[in-house]
């Protein structure tokens, strides 16, 4: 099993969850980060003081998966993260050892 | 401006001894200020019910400027762990005012025959009966109308040293304040005799403060920067990201004291008349003016024109037109707010990181320059027929001398006496909070709360 | 409903000349509506105390309504992103129409003999001096309160194209529409002569419009479906999620709306009288009787009673009671509230959806349905004890005539001249952000700051 | 205190006979309270503008009390998920009181001669023309001055089952108890005749309640201890944190309590004249030595001046100077401040821990205590030249044990008719929301909306 | 070394790590989520605007432990979360190659 | 890749974010988080009712870098988030498998 983490723009959210409903995929986790990277923030200004804002509002995704669909996955949430434009984010994938469903106790791929 | 500094350095001095030379020099008739018991001297003076009603009522709207307005204006524009506290301060600063008021502050600011100072004979109101009258309002209503301006002057200090004042110090300076500051410059200005004449060293030498500018604004803007200055910056000032944390608290507060602001200078006519009326018009529109011109200013300047911007243009109207707001007619308004906009911008933006002091909340930039300002260009604008005292427009430039007198005493005042405050209580008590509980933030670390 | 149709063709066009014709048919006695000079056309006015305190809180209680009470009505029901740019647009409206009533607007509207406009021979308030009157208040004090009226009305409009126009586009069009919509309607409705008698045409004719029904909501709500429908939906309308994100605002501003509406309904006698008291009176009935209307409506429909729901319900009593206030006695009220509530609710729920127009926050929706509901019923449930007018009930049906003229004047003109007003703005200068600013939010994009 | 409890036991029962045994023991002059007709029963009374502007000012205020005031009071001291549920509350109690008393709830309280209740001649507002005046304002505006009183009652008594009780049950409570428990208590205290003598049993005892403390507080927070135990707990009370989320939101609905009592005390002279502005001045006194004597005291104990503590101590002076208003003078009005402020935290604190009922927002130990505190002093600290009557201070002991008696009657009776109005209600249609739904919170489950 | 991660419903926090305190377990680091999965949402209604809240207010518990206690770690947090409806959650576990305690340098198990 | 998750105090944040800028670090994720450790809260009293905060507010970085100069990378937040007192967090590295720019689809290396 991977663990896919996708770091993306705020509005592709529901998007990239369309986007994997036809693949199998039941269901994911997400939080709201800040990002720091090339694309930059808008300048805030209060009273002539001045603030950069480095971070900007992104959407972190975590979806666990089998790993024969990962590659599926991750080619699906570029392709509906994608604007183009500078600030899409970024895929990670690591492994999973072990998966548990809370409410069962199944295992591994029957938990997810 | 080689005269009034000339006033300003005679001006200071245990005596003020100067009130001779000046009220030759300068007074013009003497121009009633509160005219609390101003209305016909000659016969004895009966309770007016409308007059009374708004009275009542401007009370109430000038304790809604500070608690709730002031804040939420000031709670809305510090950082999230400090918002409990500044809102804190601004609420104990109105009880313990109220009790100090009721206590002696009255008392000292409105009683007696000294042109300096008011007497210690009418503690804990002391003469109060149902039936005692001041003009044509019950004395009660004199008496509580006063309290809300003796409250929201050490209130709006506050917003100089937003986020790293000890509580208990910040309770001590305040309450010393009221008494050695705000209570005898109160006197000066707006003691009246039963007459109507004016018994203040100011009032008599003709100082026009209509609501406060002097009394009020300068005098808090000027101990803001003090307490600014003898408290030190911010930690992280100038390079942690310190921006206001939710200013949809400040936007309430600002309309909270746009909305209370007709009780403060409408309500200084003491009477629900054509003065009044014409306080409330010129109030409006003062402030929709100097809104309007600090936002376009940031909007040329800054390319945006900000929320920020816009409320604290609106402030700076409040203040700028309150020293002026019984003497002026409309156009005038329109021109002290379009002035006090610029001019604050000015002060909230360059002037203050040009001398790099930590005004956190623009206490002096706003309230000082704005009560400069206003206090200043009501000399320029009175109108004779509106306020009995005309101004350099109209003739009488001494005015404008006289203005610059009132600012000047004020000013150096309330700045020795602010700045000997301070040192006295850093000595004995100490000023800040240590710097983990700054960073853990005051709310947390004084109050034991937090936002959730 | 043809003869009304036939009147709103025929009453439309550069000089509405069908005025005689009107007059001969439907108009009744005439119906002095603000009554700003009413009183005693015999005698010299005299300023009344009690009066003109009661007007002086009224306007404080009427500014409240729009800073913060609109500001924060609307800023809660918009998404985060776009909060403090929503509650700047009232606040901005509130600087900039106070400046242009002052310059020339109460000119246009209150002034000069033409049943149709007033002249520009008092810009700058000229002639205000301290101790003018209107009726037994001061006329600053009535130009005030009318003041608050007309920064109200176009700041209702922005609930409509909240989240996507251009804020230099609003500020002129906003500035336009009280010159060329605002001012025209309100001296149709409401200027009258120093006898009292109305001078306005529709005034004239016999339309009831105690505290403005037309001039108020029916034009701001109208006004506002048409910029929806001029704007276009916003972005994601229809599938993104634009829950509003915190209606504890909506909540304190639909709170202050009801307190401040006081000042608007009551204030609108112009007097502390028993017509102020009833006026009163019959508001804080309407009001509950809407929100409960709403709210079991929506139980019942819907399954759960709703915050948003109970608070619009509340609102929409407010506006439907607004022209009847002065006229109705309390059983009116509560069938007015009761109407009024269903009939919002479903012109805020269904109406809506089903015309697929993005009236954001629903301006139309409770100010025009809600506006015309309490127009026309003011026709039905006026009583002839209270403001000098009977209804229907009491016999007089042709009064509802009258009032579905007015209204649908006011409806004809205000959506034309809006929509001509938008129009050319476009060409000029564009009304819409970009869809990036849009996507990003006002507040960052337009504004620089965010809530943090 | 073996006395007043035999009167207690006396005072209880369907027909409360004793009253001719306690008027012979107890009572003094009749106190006129609410004076509504008080003015000159001789001459023919004639409206008061100035009296008249106060009252519909005083209306307004008192309405902000309760929307947003106690909404917004409330709504910060409970957790996130139910804030709009809370708040929800107080705005549907303000609507459903309004319609409730509009049609028979004025009738009941202010009407008939009998001692114990009013009479249902008047429903929906029968007999109000806009002339009727009560004493020297019109009888409609009197009816929305109590309106107002009638609708903050019930609604002090929601923060006692925040966060549990079911919308639905909540209404029919609150509706019930208005007619059984308010409207009976507030014609033995207030109900007066034409010629000012007192109609109602406790009036005619000579029990003083300026502007409420038995009709309002003593009975909302009695009647909120009885729901807090009949309710039984929040779940996981005394395990999970149950913060306050945001006591912005408190700071600002106690300032604006504290600026709309104003109204609720001052109003509660009926007149803009001295008694009001004395009226006024204790408010403001007791209200901030309240705030510091809890301050202090948590600081004290707890190490930590806490926000929620400040506010909760202003609430608890206002509360305790409300029935003692119009009868003290301003040291007496320090003294209830600084006892109430100690007695309520301990009230709010100790007290409830001890006995470990979950009243969530401290109405009982606010509004209950305070209420008592208050109704009690009242008799100590009365002075002659203010109210009419003098109090033990003056060397009318008698006084206290009437106040006593007055606490003691209104406290038996709203305990058992709040008891048996919950249980019924229980049983018809169950009182609390099924665990899931207290779990998820009232706004989701509830109202289907939530904070984002 | 494991991270542990799991989502579970957030009125369950308290009790998971009161569950894990006498393993042995010293330190954990939660953060809101949002969760998509089989448990259907609430419906909110604004003036008869519907939105089905797709995404679920959940807790995300990362935990670090040693290999020796994993299993344990999984088995009380699955017992503790456990409420027996759908949307109780998963946990899944991954490797950690390295661990460092900021305060002191101390490494990998001496860092947890 | 590793992926290197630290938790720290809040107001370390820019120091972190700039000390790792000079080691050619040119994206990161930040989420705000609470932590359970040996470091204690505050106790908030509200009318008498005792919370103690067990939970306090740190930041998590998560940052994907090379292996190269991942050990760099440890060391140089372990500098700038060290205090010396109490609670100043953990670092854990975890390996990735695969990094994706959604923006450009590159691939690992070019991703980050
Ligand atoms: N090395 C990294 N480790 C973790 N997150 C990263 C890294 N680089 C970028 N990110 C995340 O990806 C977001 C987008 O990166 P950015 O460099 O702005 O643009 P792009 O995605 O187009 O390369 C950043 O805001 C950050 O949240
Ligand atoms: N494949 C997945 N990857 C990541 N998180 C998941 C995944 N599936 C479910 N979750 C998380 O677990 C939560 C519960 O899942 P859900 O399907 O609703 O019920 P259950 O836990 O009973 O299977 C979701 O809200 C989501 O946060
Ligand atoms: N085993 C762990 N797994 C995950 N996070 C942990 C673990 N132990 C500690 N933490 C995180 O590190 C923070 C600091 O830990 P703490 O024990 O308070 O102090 P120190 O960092 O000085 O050891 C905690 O608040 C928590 O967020």
């Amino acid at each position: 099993m991977k663990l896919i983490m996708a770091i993306i723009k705020p509005f592709k959210l529901d998007e990239v969850r369309e986007a994997l409903t036809p693949l199998g995929v039941q269901g994911l986790t997400v939080s709201e980060v800040k990002g720091f990277g090339r694309q930059k923030g808008q300048t805030e200004i209060y009273r002539g003081a001045e603030y950069v804002v480095n971070f900007l509002p992104k959407v972190k995704i975590e979806v666990a998966v089998n790993d024969d669909i990962a590659d599926r996955v991750i080619e699906a949430i570029q392709a509906a993260a994608r604007t183009g434009k500078i600030g899409d984010g970024k895929i990670f994938v690591m492994d999973i050892g072990q998966a548990v469903r809370i409410r069962t106790g199944e295992a591994n791929a029957e938990a997810l | 401006m080689s005269f009034p500094v000339k006033k300003i350095l005679y001006g200071v001095g245990p005596a003020l001894g100067l009130t001779l030379l000046a009220s030759a020099g300068l007074a013009q008739e003497a121009a009633p200020m509160a005219e609390a018991a101003a209305a016909a001297p000659a016969a004895t003076p009966v309770l007016d019910a409308g007059n009374t009603a708004w009275m009542l009522t401007s009370t109430a709207l000038v304790l809604m400027m500070t608690i709730p307005g002031l804040a939420l204006f000031y709670g809305g524009m510090v950082r999230k762990k400090n918002v409990l506290g500044t809102m804190m301060q601004s609420f104990a600063v109105t009880c313990l005012i109220t009790v100090l008021w009721m206590v002696i502050g009255y008392s000292l600011a409105f009683t007696g025959e000294s042109p300096y100072i008011g007497g210690l004979d009418r503690p804990y109101l002391t003469g109060h009966e149902k039936e005692t009258l001041a003009g044509t309002i019950p004395e009660s209503v004199f008496m509580m109308f006063q309290m809300t301006f003796a409250i929201i002057t050490p209130a709006l200090i506050t917003g100089a040293f937003a986020d790293r004042m000890k509580f208990s110090s910040m309770l001590v300076f305040m309450g010393a304040w009221l008494l050695v500051v705000y209570a005898p410059i109160c006197h000066w200005v707006w003691m009246l005799a039963a007459d109507g004449s004016a018994v203040g060293f100011l009032g008599q030498m003709g100082v026009l403060d209509f609501a406060g500018g002097t009394v009020v604004h300068i005098n808090a803007g000027i101990a803001g920067l003090v307490a600014a200055i003898v408290l030190g910056p911010r930690k992280g000032y100038g390079t942690d990201n310190m921006a206001p944390h939710n200013l949809t608290l400040s936007v309430i507060g600002a309309s909270l004291l746009w909305v209370g602001w007709f009780g403060f200078n409408a309500g200084s006519a003491v009477a629900a008349d054509g003065r009044a009326g014409m306080a409330m018009a010129v109030t409006q529109i003062a402030t929709a003016a100097a809104a309007l011109s600090w936002m376009f200013t940031e909007w040329l300047l800054r390319k945006k024109p900000s929320v920020l911007g816009i409320v604290s243009g609106a402030v700076a109207g409040l203040v700028a037109i309150t020293p002026a707001s019984g003497f002026v007619g409309p156009t005038g308004a329109l021109a002290i707010g379009l002035v006090a906009g610029v001019m604050c911008y000015w002060g909230a933006t360059s002037l203050k990181h040009a001398l790099k002091y930590d005004d956190s909340l623009d206490a002096f930039g706003v309230h000082g320059i704005g009560g400069i300002v206003g206090a200043i260009l009501t000399g320029v604008f009175a109108v004779k027929a509106i306020g009995g005292t005309a101004g350099a427009l109209e003739g009488n430039t001494a005015q404008v001398l006289t203005q610059i007198y009132g600012v000047g005493i004020t000013l150096v005042y309330t700045a020795i006496a602010t700045f000997i405050l301070l040192k006295v209580i850093d000595l004995v008590m100490g000023l800040r909070v240590s710097p983990e509980e700054e960073r853990e933030g005051l709310d947390l670390s004084l109050h034991g709360e937090t936002i959730h």
